[in-house]
Parts: structure tokens; C-alpha cells; sequence
């Protein structure tokens, strides 16, 4: 065999391995040297340098995955895309988180009265909230605000210029 | 267990007789019928000798080709209004379904052909992990402005200020003082009952406790356990639990 | 976006793709013009040439698979076939619903001369084939049709490629 069809070989092996595969695995199977077969990998690995795959060493073993950069194009692939408005509970979540930042989910429940788990994970998958960090005291439970996305969309620097029409009254 | 593999042979009797019109080496479209039907059925009885079940689509072709062949050895009558030339050949039916089932047949075997050759190719063996697939959400807000927010924010304050707050209307005892004075009282504790942590008999002292007791598992800080029905309410605080059992 | 870099994000999402991706998909996702996106696929097809991999058109989409040279040695990885070879019976059956889609049992059975449930259970439960609706008429029979799956499975980019042959003497 010649090392070129073994360099080959070895590619459509990582390749098609279903766990990352070691030297010494694609050694026994293509009966070279685990020395050569080394090199040969990382022959493969300079020719992967234009391309958008990377040969990657995880747990002792090779993998081939997309680079790194290609990961907000790679995440187009997989994830839903939708376009329904926010719903009343979402609405007056994000107002409370707006207005009270950082707040908890305790809080939040407070102010609107019912539970609020589902509203905060929809603000969230939306990335018009984000965590804060977490609370001291009991539990520590974890504070949310808004996001630099929320502040885009309406034009905003800080939570300082949100409107304040008759809510000093009741601070 | 030999017999079954010979059954296996045929898919059907559309496929016998089409291996039949092959080992004679004639003309599908001019099939010799009796000689044909003669070794159709020898077939079926080579079956039947060996104690074979044969199916009922065998035995309605069998009949089938005795139909025919009785058909084809009677003298054509010429059928009034319609000339000799245009009644019909008794076999044209069956041949066009062997003709249609052996296209079939020769499709399947170019799809044989064709997974053979897929599964040369072999497929990324790894799933692609940790890419986020959470939805995306064009516009997120929506048409929602400045002004919205803040109305529906001073709304839910001004909700707030007219209902009247359940916790102090029936008794000074608020809510959430309950909720710190419970805390303090399972500092230390590695387990509480309801009824130590009842201060008097009243029924607002009771009511408030088991609210606050309620929002505190809520939280998560706390586990309540009653073995029976209206039975005492243990009470572990978590934090406590997880040091005890590591 | 430079044309080199939308080449390796396609590559990227060929690769990625669970299943074999469109141009269309493609194009939507890095928001070029489907023809830009078919010649772009043609250029990693050449740049491919030397190395262990392929991409092929199955079913109207790219996937990106071992060249067919290399099988006897990705075989000893001793990946699980994905699945056994089809009984004679079920092949049959697929090659009637490939050329007749949408098709009833009662009219494949009519092709076979032969009862064909067990067959059509086969192919649905390999996901080769998925009911495609109902037909008007006594009895609303199912309809049944191929699946992507099939496509892929047999290395097809469409039914466009199966053998006409012979077809005109009985249709």
C-alpha cells in the first residue's frame, strides 16, 4: 500500500468512526507503524486547512468536525425558526424585568401574581432576558435583566430611559 | 426445512409463470397456453406431493389458465355485429400483467443493484454535539413599544395596590414575615414539625404558616413529608439534607 | 461575505447536515442565489478529488459520504448495517411505489398478484416509504409513497433516475 492511499484510508476512517478512533485502532486496521500513521494524520490535517473541516483529538481518539467559526452557520441548520408574538404573560414578565432588573423569579411571581417559569423561558430563548447572576440569601436564587437586544430594539442605552409615566407613585 | 427455501423461489404465480415462459424460450406476447398450463400445474402438484400449503393466488392462476386454454381450443364463433378479426385474444390480459409484473421485477432488481452500490458510501459516523438548537425567533418583540411596556408595567403595580392583600387583611401576621420567622426557626434544625413551628391555636397563625411552609418547598428550600391524611407534617430543610448525606 | 468563505460554510453544512441538505436549504441559510450555491458545492466537489470523501446528490440534497473504493476498509471498523438487505418481496413492493406513487395496497397487489401487507409493514417500518394521505373513493384507501430515506438508502437523487425501459408496453 502506499502511504498516500493509506493517508486516504485513514481520512475515511475518522471520518466514518463512530467514536473518535485512536492511532493504534487505525494502526491495527491498516497495519502501518502508530508512527505513521500519526504523520499521516496530521498530513491529512494540513490539507484540511482550507477546507471547513478540522481533524480534532478528543479522549485519545480523532475526529473530524466542522471549524469553529462555521458554528453560527452550523446552528441555522437545527434550530426552529419562529416568528409568533409575545404573549400577554411574556409581555408583562419582561416589563417587570425591564423596570425591577436584577429581579428574581420569586419577585417577578409577586408582582404578577402566578407562576412565571414558562414566560421567563420563553424571554430567554428569545434573549430578551438574561441571568444576572444569583442572589445572596437563602436558595440564592438567580436574578434576571434584560439584554443588549432589548435595548436595541427600542432604541434604549440603560434601563435609566424607560419611560417612568406615573411609576414614581408607587416606588 | 429445505421445502420452504423452494416456495421462497416464487414471489407469486405471476413469477412462475414468467420463469416458465423463460425455460421454454418463448414469446411472452405469444405464449403456447396448453403446454404452458400443463407445467403450471405439474408445478403445484410437485408441491402438494412434498405436503407443501399452497396459496390461494396459485390455485385462482390455475384456474385462470384452464380458463383460457378451454377458450383458446374452442372454435371462434363469430360474434354478430363484430368481425372475426377483432374479438378479443384470451390471453391478452394475463400477458400485460406479466408484462407489467416482470418490468417491476427487473426494477427491483436495478434497486438491488442500487443499494449494493450505497453501501459503499458510508456516512459521517459521529453526531455533531454541542451546537445550540434552541428555536430562533425572528422579532422577538414584535410590534411592542415603549409606551405598551410601561402601561401594562403600571398596571400591574396599580393590580397590585387594589387587591387587597390576603396576608395582612385578616391579621398582622404577614406572609413573608412568616417566611423569615420559619427560616429562623429550622436554623440548626435538621428536621421541624408543622405543629412545633405553630406558634398559638389561632387560625390565621395556622393558615399563614402552612403558606409559608408551602412557599418555602416552593423554593426549594425546604421538602414537607406526611405519611397519612391530616397527619403531621415533617419538614427538612434541603441545604441541611444534602451536608447529612454527601 | 467573500465566495471563498461561503464555500467552506457550505462544505461546513453538508457536513453537518443530519440528512442530505438542498441547495435550497442551503441557499436560504447562507442567503446566496441557488445557482451560486450549486456551483460553489461543485468547486468542494472538485477540491474532494484527492481525499477520502465524496458528495453525493441523494434524494435532492448533498450529503457527504466515504468514496465507494475505501469500503472494504471502513467495513472493518465493523459499523452496524443499518439494515439487513430487503427480502425479495419488499423490493418488489418498493420498486412499485417508487414508479406508481401515490399507490394503494389494493393496486400494488393487483402489479404482484400476490398479498402484500406484510411486505408494505416492512418498508414502513424502515421508513422507505410513508403513507402519503387517503384516496376519494369506497373504502379512502391509504396512498403510499417513498421516502427520503429511500432515496438515500439507494443512492438516488430522484425517482427521475429510475429505468424507463420496457415501461411503454403495458402503461
Amino acid at each position: 500500500m502506499k502511504l498516500s492511499d493509506a493517508r486516504v484510508i485513514i481520512e475515511g476512517l475518522i471520518f466514518a468512526a463512530e467514536t473518535p478512533i485512536s492511532a493504534g485502532e487505525i494502526s491495527a486496521i491498516v497495519e502501518l507503524d502508530v508512527n505513521v500513521v500519526e504523520s499521516l494524520v496530521e498530513e491529512v490535517r494540513e490539507r484540511y486547512a482550507e477546507g471547513a473541516l478540522l481533524i480534532r483529538n478528543v479522549g485519545g481518539g480523532y475526529q473530524i468536525v466542522t471549524k469553529p467559526e462555521l458554528a453560527p452557520w452550523i446552528e441555522k441548520l437545527g434550530r426552529p425558526v419562529i416568528s409568533a408574538p409575545l404573549t400577554a404573560a411574556s409581555t408583562e414578565t419582561l416589563a417587570i424585568i425591564a423596570y425591577q432588573q436584577p429581579v428574581t423569579k420569586a419577585e417577578i411571581e409577586q408582582v404578577r401574581g402566578v407562576r412565571s417559569d414558562s414566560a421567563i423561558n420563553n424571554l430567554l430563548d428569545r434573549e430578551l432576558i438574561c441571568e444576572l447572576g444569583r442572589k445572596a440569601g437563602p436558595g440564592r436564587p438567580i436574578l434576571y435583566g434584560v439584554t443588549e437586544k432589548f435595548f436595541e430594539h427600542f432604541g434604549l442605552k440603560s434601563t435609566d430611559e424607560l419611560p417612568l409615566k406615573g411609576i414614581s407613585e408607587w416606588k | 426445512m429445505g421445502y420452504i427455501v423452494e416456495l421462497d423461489v416464487y414471489q407469486g404465480p405471476f413469477d412462475l409463470l414468467l420463469d416458465l415462459v423463460a425455460k421454454n424460450e418463448v414469446d411472452l406476447w405469444d405464449i403456447p397456453i396448453a403446454a404452458i398450463t400443463e407445467q403450471y400445474l405439474a408445478y403445484l402438484y410437485s408441491l402438494q406431493e412434498k405436503d407443501l400449503a399452497i396459496t390461494g393466488e396459485f390455485l385462482v392462476m390455475a384456474a385462470t389458465l384452464i380458463r383460457i386454454k378451454s377458450r383458446m381450443l374452442l372454435p371462434q364463433e363469430p360474434v354478430e355485429d363484430e368481425p372475426l378479426e377483432e374479438t378479443e385474444d384470451p390471453r391478452l390480459e394475463l400477458v400485460q400483467q406479466l408484462v407489467r409484473y416482470k418490468f417491476f421485477k427487473e426494477a427491483a432488481d436495478f434497486l438491488k443493484q442500487c443499494y449494493a452500490e450505497a453501501a459503499k458510501h458510508f456516512t459521517r459516523g459521529q453526531r455533531i454535539e454541542n451546537y445550540d438548537l434552541s428555536p430562533i425567533y425572528i422579532d422577538p418583540l414584535g410590534d411592542l413599544t415603549l409606551d405598551e411596556l410601561s402601561t401594562i408595567y403600571n398596571e400591574l403595580l396599580s393590580d397590585r395596590e387594589q387587591e387587597p392583600p390576603i396576608h395582612t387583611v385578616t391579621s398582622q401576621i404577614s406572609l413573608e414575615e412568616r417566611l423569615a420567622l420559619v427560616r429562623l426557626q429550622l436554623v440548626g434544625q435538621p428536621r421541624a414539625t408543622f405543629s412545633e413551628l405553630v406558634r398559638s391555636d389561632s387560625v390565621t397563625e395556622i393558615v399563614v404558616t402552612f403558606l409559608a411552609i408551602l412557599e418555602l418547598a416552593r423554593l426549594g428550600e425546604i421538602r414537607l413529608v406526611q405519611t397519612q391524611s391530616c397527619g403531621e407534617i415533617d419538614i427538612m430543610p434541603l441545604e441541611l439534607e444534602v451536608e447529612v448525606q454527601p
